[in-house]
């Protein structure tokens, strides 16, 4: 199997600033992504449940792109500009993936 | 007339939709592993605000449009507008919070919880008292404004809130306030409720009238455990400032909601309703607006503020001692 | 009869039924956040495939086995059968959608919706006619035999879908069409409604009778989220021939349906059933079984086809039609 | 009496519910892909509770508290003790289980299933025999004590369940059993009931008793669909002598509730369901507390036993007899 | 803590794929996997949400495999018959497991 | 965007065993992480399938933790006491993070 380098990029983040960081990375041409629901977690603001919300407020999603590393930057700069003033996790990984030609 | 709101009270206080708050409450803070499905959850109150949406507009068709419906909601406005600075005033006196989270927590009191509006209803009914139908409108209404008097707070005397990030995070925000589910359901379900009128309640009855009650009991089961999980995770928030706010606040809510009902001339029941929705404060709507605008403030203290201190009072004390209040003048 | 066809028409639009499904629709049009959790979706449908199964067996079981029963089983296999291939001629013709993709939608048109049907059971229980209980097991039969049409068009026709992997993936594909959910929930319930006759429905009647049609606002809100979305996001991909084909199709299909329904000798209520099976366009099953089957079809536009356009076209102004040709004849 | 025993097997098999379960292990025997959302399944089995615990209390505020309530806890309570160590025997003599999961299966049959009791209930109800309202409140108590004998069972016959992990892993396990979820709504929905009385009941009605048979035929279609699944997959462990014993410990089971009964002065209605508490076996509580407290024993075996075999068992032929038996003594 | 080197593959998939995928792969001897929901997402074909369904037919799940680095091309020939001809993503990333004897 | 080496480490863990495992990181001091559902998976015990229970006793769920590269033992440590008699699975990534000051 023929795999190409790329890196993996994964945003846990509010769930109301869902839409707003998926508008932030269609404007940086980044409009490949898959969203997992998040049960709960813990951090500095203390630990959450999704099964205890009423609102969506509380509740967290992941974002995970898998992207050219070259466009990794541009990424990067539009995520972090709507993740800055919120809670939540960036990570990178280096990852191969197969059928590149589609990224 | 305390005799009567204690007796009002203490027979509120054994409704089953009351004990099963206490039982969810009861159950988190044994730490009990019982929870209903967030995707229930959510869906019990899609079916609350349907029914209720319904119920309202059909009233309206049936009874006709009063002459006070547009007075009651342009109060409403006004309530949900003004209150906020109410709050943020008692607040910073009160309560050592910082200006941010201070308006945020104002935001909270300024609009509504369609759940306490609910148990009102409720409490009403089972007394024999009728009410306004259009209500429910006058609710919806009272929704949204008061976001915007916490995010003008925010800006006038929070340092903190004033940076860049604002405008970018703004845009949207008013049109998602607007359109948010609850408003466009409970809206919608009332315009539909009015179209149909008698005739098509008749259809859904035994969907949205009948079993209402039952249900309510599930959903209140429900806030009792994330009011509990709320107060066990986030109870070194509540200093005794605090929690006097969250007592004495919906009572000045409604006072407001009091004078603007005689202002406007409510019957007994609308003018209870119309009070409570002054009195309570917002655990939907308003966390999720705050998240997205004013994400320095901590969303620990207006959540437990709002669920677990002013949801729980309203339900138990507020509102028999509104409707003693409403009733004696 | 075009004045009895708005007439009805008029009184199908303020139905609480439809006006729930534009509420939706309306929602996802302005982008509300209002959606209603996938796990209530899915148990809304259950809930309407096993009321309707069971009332449907119910009914057979009380009126015994009507001789015409094994013929409209027939029919509506040969209706399933066919009509996608009647779909597939006017697509090519029509629309410019390549051979593959005009195969999928073809599909989709020949199989039902079972919503719709639901739909017209209520506009016939509205008007006071009766219809035989046993359409329910038509409606199952119908379900996939379209799938096998549109597969054998797809391979006859494009030659993109005729290649190596096809065999692999089709394997299992025939036992998951038969055995899909939906068609088992609907002839189960059905069988076991036959089985328990008027004295089981009386068990559980005050669950899947009084509340259905409440139960189905909800499910209708829920479509017209869908159907909005769907269209939001896939509305360039309707051009007027696709547009005017998801409409004169579902009107070839109810006439499809009459010819079959005169033949049988169904009752006014049966045919007009009958033809809102034919007319309908499947949105569950059969697009599940295109995308393993045909993956390289585009699903925005049979989805969009079947739910954005034929769905509300039959809701609205299909099934008044339907009703008042049937009567006529 | 044989006869009386299939005539009324005869009939039970035709009620919806079991034709319900028998249709949900039939889809998933053919590998349909019907299936309920978790998220519905879960919140069937919160109404199960909160209706049953509810119901249970109206009736003891009804009739007032009997002196044979304080009995029959604890008859529940020694029953769900001991009833470990007689399957924990057979299964030794029987069976080739290794004492680990000898006792993980032990542990299931001293604790009661729910929807068995549900069942028993509305076997009474259809054949319009009483029962006493508080064998909910003994239900509740004979959930958890089983697994205090499973765990002494284990610890003193099993080396391999000897080793130091357990001791940090039960810490806090005695409060997980005794607040766990189920217990503490079907308690907490008891006391509700019982506080709120035939007034509250009457408030709720339409929503806890109307449609409860409805729900339940829901309920066990989803039961038919896991326990399908779980025998399809862990058919392999079921060796003759497994089989049998999740025949033979349910009627033995029902004997041992049948002596406790006729101690206890219980009417027949009463008697039957402490014999069905006894016979049944759990899948919900005692797996969850078994995989924490004995992560070593397997799972599929004791899941497989009590839902696909003893369930269906009770359910069928199983509650027929023990009514048969309660009614001949 | 003894660690061992392995490969995580992530494949993201449409739901309805989800039994001929999980059986090409117990065809090709890999019977370890986990199966993520995905709440939504976005690629070539357009934005989804699993709140916008009414069937299986437009959602997608998320397999992942924890894998010995040489069962890798097994493997991903084995899912690669089944996604070729399907939207969908597969990443591989190098990891290290505890417990390495289970693998 | 600067970024800091981290490891990301996600542990596959039966669902009655969620509060044990995340008190044993609270006590090693983790106090950072993410808990995502699992819908079916496939192992030495077989397969399994979320849509098939009764009960969570059959359910698993993931928790990844992002955590500086330094505090990986401690971390295994605590979550191998609580792994150890259960099925599961963990599994450590390098990874960077952004806003590393938070970890
Ligand atoms: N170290 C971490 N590893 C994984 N997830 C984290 C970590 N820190 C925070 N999170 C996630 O981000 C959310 C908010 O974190 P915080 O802003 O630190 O409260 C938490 O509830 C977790 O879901
Ligand atoms: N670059 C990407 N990163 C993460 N997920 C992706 C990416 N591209 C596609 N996907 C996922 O795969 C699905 C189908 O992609 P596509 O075939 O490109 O439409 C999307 O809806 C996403 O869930
Ligand atoms: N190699 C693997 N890759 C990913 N997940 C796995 C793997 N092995 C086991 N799992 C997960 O861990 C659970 C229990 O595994 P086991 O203890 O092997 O039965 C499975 O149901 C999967 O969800
Ligand atoms: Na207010
Ligand atoms: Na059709
Ligand atoms: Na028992």
């Amino acid at each position: 199997m023929e795999m190409k380098d790329a890196k993996r990029v994964e945003i846990t983040i509010e769930a109301p600033m869902e839409t707003r960081l998926t508008d932030a990375l269609d404007g940086a041409g980044v409009t490949g992504y898959t969203i997992l629901p998040v049960m709960g977690g813990s951090g500095r603001s203390g630990r959450w449940s999704r099964e205890g919300q009423v609102s969506r407020a509380g509740g967290m999603i992941q974002i995970i792109c898998i992207i050219r590393p070259d466009r990794l930057d541009a990424l990067l700069e539009a995520a972090f500009s709507v993740v800055e003033r919120h809670i939540g996790v960036v990570t990178v990984t280096d990852c191969s993936v197969l059928r590149a030609e589609r990224f | 007339m305390v005799d009567t709101i204690l007796n009002l009270a203490a027979q509120n206080l054994l409704s089953p939709i009351i004990l099963f708050f206490a039982l969810g409450l009861a159950a988190a803070l044994v730490r009990s592993d019982l929870s209903v499905p967030e995707a229930a959850a959510k869906t019990l109150s899609i079916y609350l605000l349907f029914a209720i949406g319904f119920k309202g507009g059909v009233s309206v068709s049936d009874h006709g449009v009063d002459a006070t419906l547009v007075f009651s909601l342009i109060a409403g406005l006004i309530l949900s507008f003004l209150l906020p600075f109410v709050a943020f005033g008692l607040l910073r006196v009160m309560t050592r919070l910082d200006a941010l989270d201070a308006a945020a927590v104002a935001g909270h009191y300024g609009s509504i919880s369609i759940v306490t509006f609910v148990a009102a209803t409720s409490v009403l009914q089972s007394q024999g008292i009728a009410s306004e139908g259009y209500l429910v409108a006058v609710a919806a209404v009272m929704e949204a404004p008061a976001i915007l008097s916490a995010l003008w707070l925010a800006a006038r005397f929070s340092t903190q809130a004033a940076n860049e990030g604002r405008a970018q995070d703004s845009k949207g925000l008013l049109r998602e306030i607007l359109f948010n589910g609850s408003i466009v359901l409970l809206v919608g379900s009332f315009v539909i409720g009015f179209l149909s009128g008698p005739q098509g309640l008749s259809d859904i009855e035994s969907f949205i009238v009948a079993p209402f009650k039952g249900v309510l009991c599930l959903f209140l089961l429900d806030m009792g455990l994330v009011a509990g999980r709320g107060l066990r995770s986030s109870a070194h928030y509540l200093r005794p400032g605090l929690i006097l706010f969250g007592i004495v606040m919906p009572i000045i809510g409604s006072f407001a909601g009091l004078i603007a009902a005689s202002m406007i001339g409510l019957s007994t029941g609308g003018t209870v309703l119309l009070m409570t929705l002054s009195a309570s404060a917002s655990y939907i709507a308003v966390p999720a607006a705050m998240r997205v605008a004013l994400p320095e403030a901590n969303p620990s203290i207006y959540l437990t503020m709002s669920l677990g201190i002013t949801f729980p009072f309203n339900l138990t004390i507020g509102i028999p001692l509104y409707l003693s209040l409403a009733q004696v003048i």
